[in-house]
């Protein structure tokens, strides 16, 4: 029995309430493009499906622990205590954003609330985490870093000499590999040597001797376990673990790239639109990871239904002023633009 | 005759026409030829087109050891600054290969990349690389403005014995234009002159030359003549019509969308100064991407980069100073 | 008062006094602190002073997120070329952390190496990279050409807030100078005029620096008086300097040890012919490597990199176009 | 048994002669930074110790199979038929060089010879050789690559997302990584993972799928035997595989690095000179893959000592010939530089 089963219930709730959190943001963020054409630019890429994953994550750090995500980025914030009106309005370039407007989506960034930053560039963010571990080693500072990465990414150099660098100087950081099956447009089969062989991700972990383990992503339980184990691992100081956590992303990889003045939208998702694979797509939602543990803990007695509608009809009134917020933040300055270049 | 083409339907063609005309043209990157039903995968097959990893690193050095065993290949990069994770590839591989090994390999391939996604695309993937690629000795660099100039220069790049950066500004993927029937090719190092004026010279590549020739249309009302030049290919560089236009008009502005110091602009302002000072009337001046990285907010994002606004004071004002001097 | 040190000495007890002064300052790299009796791990311990694998972008992302979380590292990389396999880290990473953030991280790093091997290390190893760095926002570069400054700025990169290229001269490492006793430290963005004369300026970095003293020495002995200027960083740029100094002289050479268009040469030219044109009385020339890698033979090398003889015939050729303009 | 039962007598003697002209040949190199200072210019790897298995790798190769070095490089085209004049000439920066001159020590080239080219930047000529058997897959060639690289190399991304790719293409490609312990002054033990957990680099082939195997790379049969099943499987279309060849170098990185005009030399290997750990370097001299190779042919009756020391002579006497015509040979003109910059 792993780490979980000693959770408290009003830890559980807490769970379940910030996996809400994210699908329901990720929702406005989505019917944004929809709702109001333009608001939202570039390029933004969304965590549903993911929820168990970061959640059941985040759920096992101690004060003070960092988290690094990949672009891939809206959901941890929220989870960390980052306020959800700072992260949206950042998407929506206003001057209230929790970036300043500076960032975006692909860039979120609260030092305040344990995220240091989020780069864009594939593979170069498990560096970084690697790094934000190693000043934690040398000032003794006891923080366990939170390394978050897609299973594309694993297959960019940085994610390898990372690790292995970690390894060899036992950083206490714990690498979540996010396997969603799909790099942008690409289905893993098409990328990964250890996909084709049918073996798993985490078996990577073998170039380093370090311990790999895949677990069921769309359980924030058995996340909470495989990550906590890593975490304890991380911190009593002898080293970094993989850990592969298997979920789906239920929206496609971003909104679809058009230039402008072209609006753009979120398309349906790649299984559908480039491989018409509509039944992978169908068995992936009947596996929803919050139904699942919206259920789960009614099936426990943790949550009444009544308990749940309540959660969800908060996050629901939550978002809602987000939106809101966002909406009617001012824009920055254009001559904004001239700070923060330097320190 | 001339068909009209999107800026990326040229390219495509380009690629399409030149994998039929010659079977060692190899056309590979990440998220493409996902299924059999792509329509490159269906004319030329898996061996010949391919989707790859995130592993730009062994991309590019496969593409470079592929040159060297007789293929041609495509490397699609969907974005300049992805090629910056392995960098050493695009500067310190292919264009030194051929050299050092006493001219016994030679190392032909395209590496394809759009750039310059000024909407929103933020600090990391809103850049222009091509002032780290342009001065490197065995490495040709493109950086097409207009949808004949893109399949023309995409013809030569493929055929080029050399490893060549091809560089296409995403502002202009949509943009129409004419494009000449038959085998059209633009050969390297041959800037052109989008449009002929008179009382000063703009110098501008890929977007900033669309600006560029709405600030001379602009200007053009206002009575004042403006010659816009186009590159075409940084590397190699047609300084000499370059001059020659400056010559003509005396007055010199520069158009860039990269930071002042990581610009193209930069060098071909150095490059006139040596070489074409005595015709200068009036110091040139550079409009460039200010000193920052690219913000992602839009009024941030457009103040930082050149607009026809600049373009336009930048022109009246080397043509004052002129005034002044005289 | 000062000492004579050897210019890679100063380097050293600058890294060392700094680490004494400041605990947060770490170092580390590849083929250093091998074992216990090294001197810096003698001093530090292994926490702070490290060896490293062959792997560049763990080594400059880990110093990234090292920075953000308190430390100020210093990596060494001994050869800057070696970048390139992770020039996203010193390019899209280091300098935009912090811009993107809307200003709430910052990364104090320095990225130190070695570069311009022009002793027969061939052409991947004995290149300039620093053009590809010295436009970009956010990134400071430093190329010392003295103890002095080798000292000085290396102080100065430690406890920069911005993450910092600093980039020693090969051919400049035994090199003898004096260096000022006490807590010595140079600015970054003053450049230096290592040599004050009034017919012509010349301004080069590193090792140019010394070619170039050593033609204004022989220059001297005819009759010609030329300021040698060293801008010391290349981001921040001292534009003024420069500007000031051909104001005085009105000519200028700008030597390089670069090919032309990855020059810093040709950026400072830019900058003059913009703000320094009405001072010119002649065009500016550069001096710059020639177009080609850098070739291994001794011959070849010599032939095409920048030297003694080529900045004194540049400079009497300024002189002479003056002469023929007059 | 391994295939290399099967090599006929006259395959062993070419075998033996080759690395006796490696060593020699390497020797040469080294005595010239004493009798000839300044005829070397920059930087230079010497290849004694890794005998065996450079040899044992190159007797597996069919005709037009390509080898790709790192800049550790003077062995293989020795082997591969280059004439040693011409390597030598080119260490000596003289125009008869087989590069004219341009390339010197760390970047060997003859492609007419099936070289095509060495890197000196770690860890990319892995990329350029998985490209070379991309261009054979396509062009169907029948051509195998072999791809060497050094134990530290093992640590670059290029290493990491080549042998991806590589797998996931099924490219004709054999990688063969030769540790020899130390990646320049670099003990292993202080830089790769495996290697601190105990466990064979050839693991890192799990990361991939590949087959992965560690051999000793003293002995040529043994190398023979797990290159040539690699190169079967890659020339069958089955993809790659990462042979682990460990040996021993002989002499320390490289010549001492200097700047001119102080001289510079080859100095104690690190194992003393870094490490002082003299018996770890006297226990590999009393495994010379040589001497070892030479008893046993001469112990299984396949040489005699007076053939062997014919061959020896021999190998001297080439050798000498080899230094003559490389310091007699021109250097090039300056203008030569202007050459080549583009095809
Ligand atoms: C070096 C680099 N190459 C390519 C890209 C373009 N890119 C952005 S996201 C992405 C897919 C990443 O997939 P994965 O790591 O699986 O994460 P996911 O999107 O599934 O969360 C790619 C290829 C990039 N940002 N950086
Ligand atoms: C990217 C890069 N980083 C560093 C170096 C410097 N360097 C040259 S050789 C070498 C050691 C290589 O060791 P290994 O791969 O074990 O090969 P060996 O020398 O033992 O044959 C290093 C670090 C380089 N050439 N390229
Ligand atoms: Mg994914
Ligand atoms: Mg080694």
């Amino acid at each position: 029995m792993g780490a979980s089963s000693e959770l408290s219930n009003d830890k559980l709730k807490w769970m379940y309430t910030q996996m809400s959190r994210i699908r329901e943001f990720e929702e406005r963020v989505k019917r944004t493009f929809v709702e109001h054409p333009g608001v939202i630019r570039g390029h933004a890429h969304l965590g549903d499906g993911a929820e168990a994953s970061i959640v059941g994550s985040l759920a096992t750090r101690h004060e003070n622990d960092l988290v690094m995500p990949s672009y891939r980025c809206h959901g941890y914030p929220l989870v960390l205590g980052t306020s959800a009106k700072a992260v949206m309005a950042e998407i929506y370039q206003r001057k209230t954003g929790v970036c300043k407007g500076f960032g975006g989506s692909m860039h979120l960034a609260d030092p305040a609330h344990h995220l240091p930053t989020a780069s864009g560039i594939i593979g170069q963010g498990i560096a970084h985490a690697a790094g934000a571990a190693y000043a934690a080693q040398v000032k003794k500072t006891g923080q366990v870093v939170y390394s978050f990465f897609g299973d594309g990414s694993s297959k960019q150099g940085a994610f390898y000499e990372t690790l292995n660098m970690a390894a060899v100087w036992k950083l206490p950081v714990v690498f979540v590999l996010e396997n969603n099956e799909y790099q942008a447009y690409t289905h893993i089969k098409l990328e990964d040597a250890n996909a084709i062989a049918g073996d798993p991700l985490s078996q990577k972990a073998e170039a380093f001797s370090i311990p790999g383990v895949t677990v069921d992503g769309t359980d924030p339980l058995k996340v909470y376990d495989a990550v906590n184990e890593a975490a304890e691992r991380a911190r009593s100081g002898k080293g970094p673990s993989l850990v592969e956590s298997k979920f789906y992303r239920f929206s496609p990889h971003g909104n679809a790239i058009t230039v402008p003045p072209v609006p753009t939208q979120f398309q349906e998702h790649e299984a559908i639109e480039v491989y018409g694979n509509k039944a992978e797509f169908a068995a992936a939602q009947a596996n929803d990871p919050i139904k699942k543990f919206r259920a789960h803990l009614i099936g426990t007695g943790v949550l009444t239904e009544a308990d749940a509608k309540k959660i969800d009809d908060s996050v629901r009134a939550e978002m809602d002023e987000v939106v809101k917020f966002a909406l009617e933040s001012p824009l920055p300055a254009p001559e904004d633009a001239l700070n923060y270049v330097y320190a | 005759m001339a068909r009209e083409m999107m800026f990326a339907e040229a390219i495509a063609v380009a690629i399409t026409e030149e994998m039929q005309r010659d079977p060692s043209v190899v056309f590979y990157g990440q998220n493409m030829a996902m299924t059999d039903r792509d329509p490159f995968v269906r004319k030329f097959g898996k061996d010949r087109v391919r989707i790859t990893p995130i592993s730009e690193t062994a991309e590019m050095g496969i593409a470079i050891g592929a040159a060297m065993n007789g293929l041609r290949p495509v490397v699609e990069l969907y974005m300049a600054e992805f090629m910056l994770v392995a960098f050493d590839e695009v500067i310190n591989e292919a264009p030194r290969l051929r050299y050092m090994s006493g001219g016994q390999v030679k190392v032909p391939c395209v590496f394809k990349a759009g750039f310059g996604f000024a909407a929103g695309w933020a600090g990391q993937h809103s850049n222009c690389t091509y002032h780290a690629m342009m001065g490197i000795p065995g490495l040709k660099v493109a950086v097409p403005s207009t949808s004949a100039d893109a399949m023309g220069l995409m013809r030569a790049a493929i055929r080029d014995d050399n490893p060549v950066v091809y560089l296409h500004h995403y502002m202009l993927t949509i943009d129409k234009g004419p494009v000449p029937e038959g085998d059209h090719i633009v050969p390297f190092g041959v800037a052109d002159i989008k449009r002929e004026g008179t009382d000063v010279t703009i110098v501008a590549t890929a977007w900033m030359v669309k600006k560029s020739l709405a600030a001379a249309e602009q200007l053009a009302k206002e009575g004042i003549s403006a010659e816009v030049v186009d590159p075409r290919t940084l590397a190699p560089l047609d300084v000499d019509t370059i001059v020659e236009s400056v010559k003509k008009t005396g007055r010199l502005v520069l158009v860039d969308q990269a930071p002042r110091h990581a610009s193209a602009a930069a060098v071909i302002a150095g490059e006139v100064a040596e070489h074409g000072f005595e015709y200068l009337k009036a110091p040139m001046k550079m409009v460039t991407g200010l000193n920052t990285s690219v913000p992602y907010s839009e009024p941030m994002e457009s103040y930082v980069l050149p607009s026809e606004e600049k373009i336009v004071s930048a022109v009246k004002s080397v043509l004052a100073r002129h005034a002044a001097a005289v």
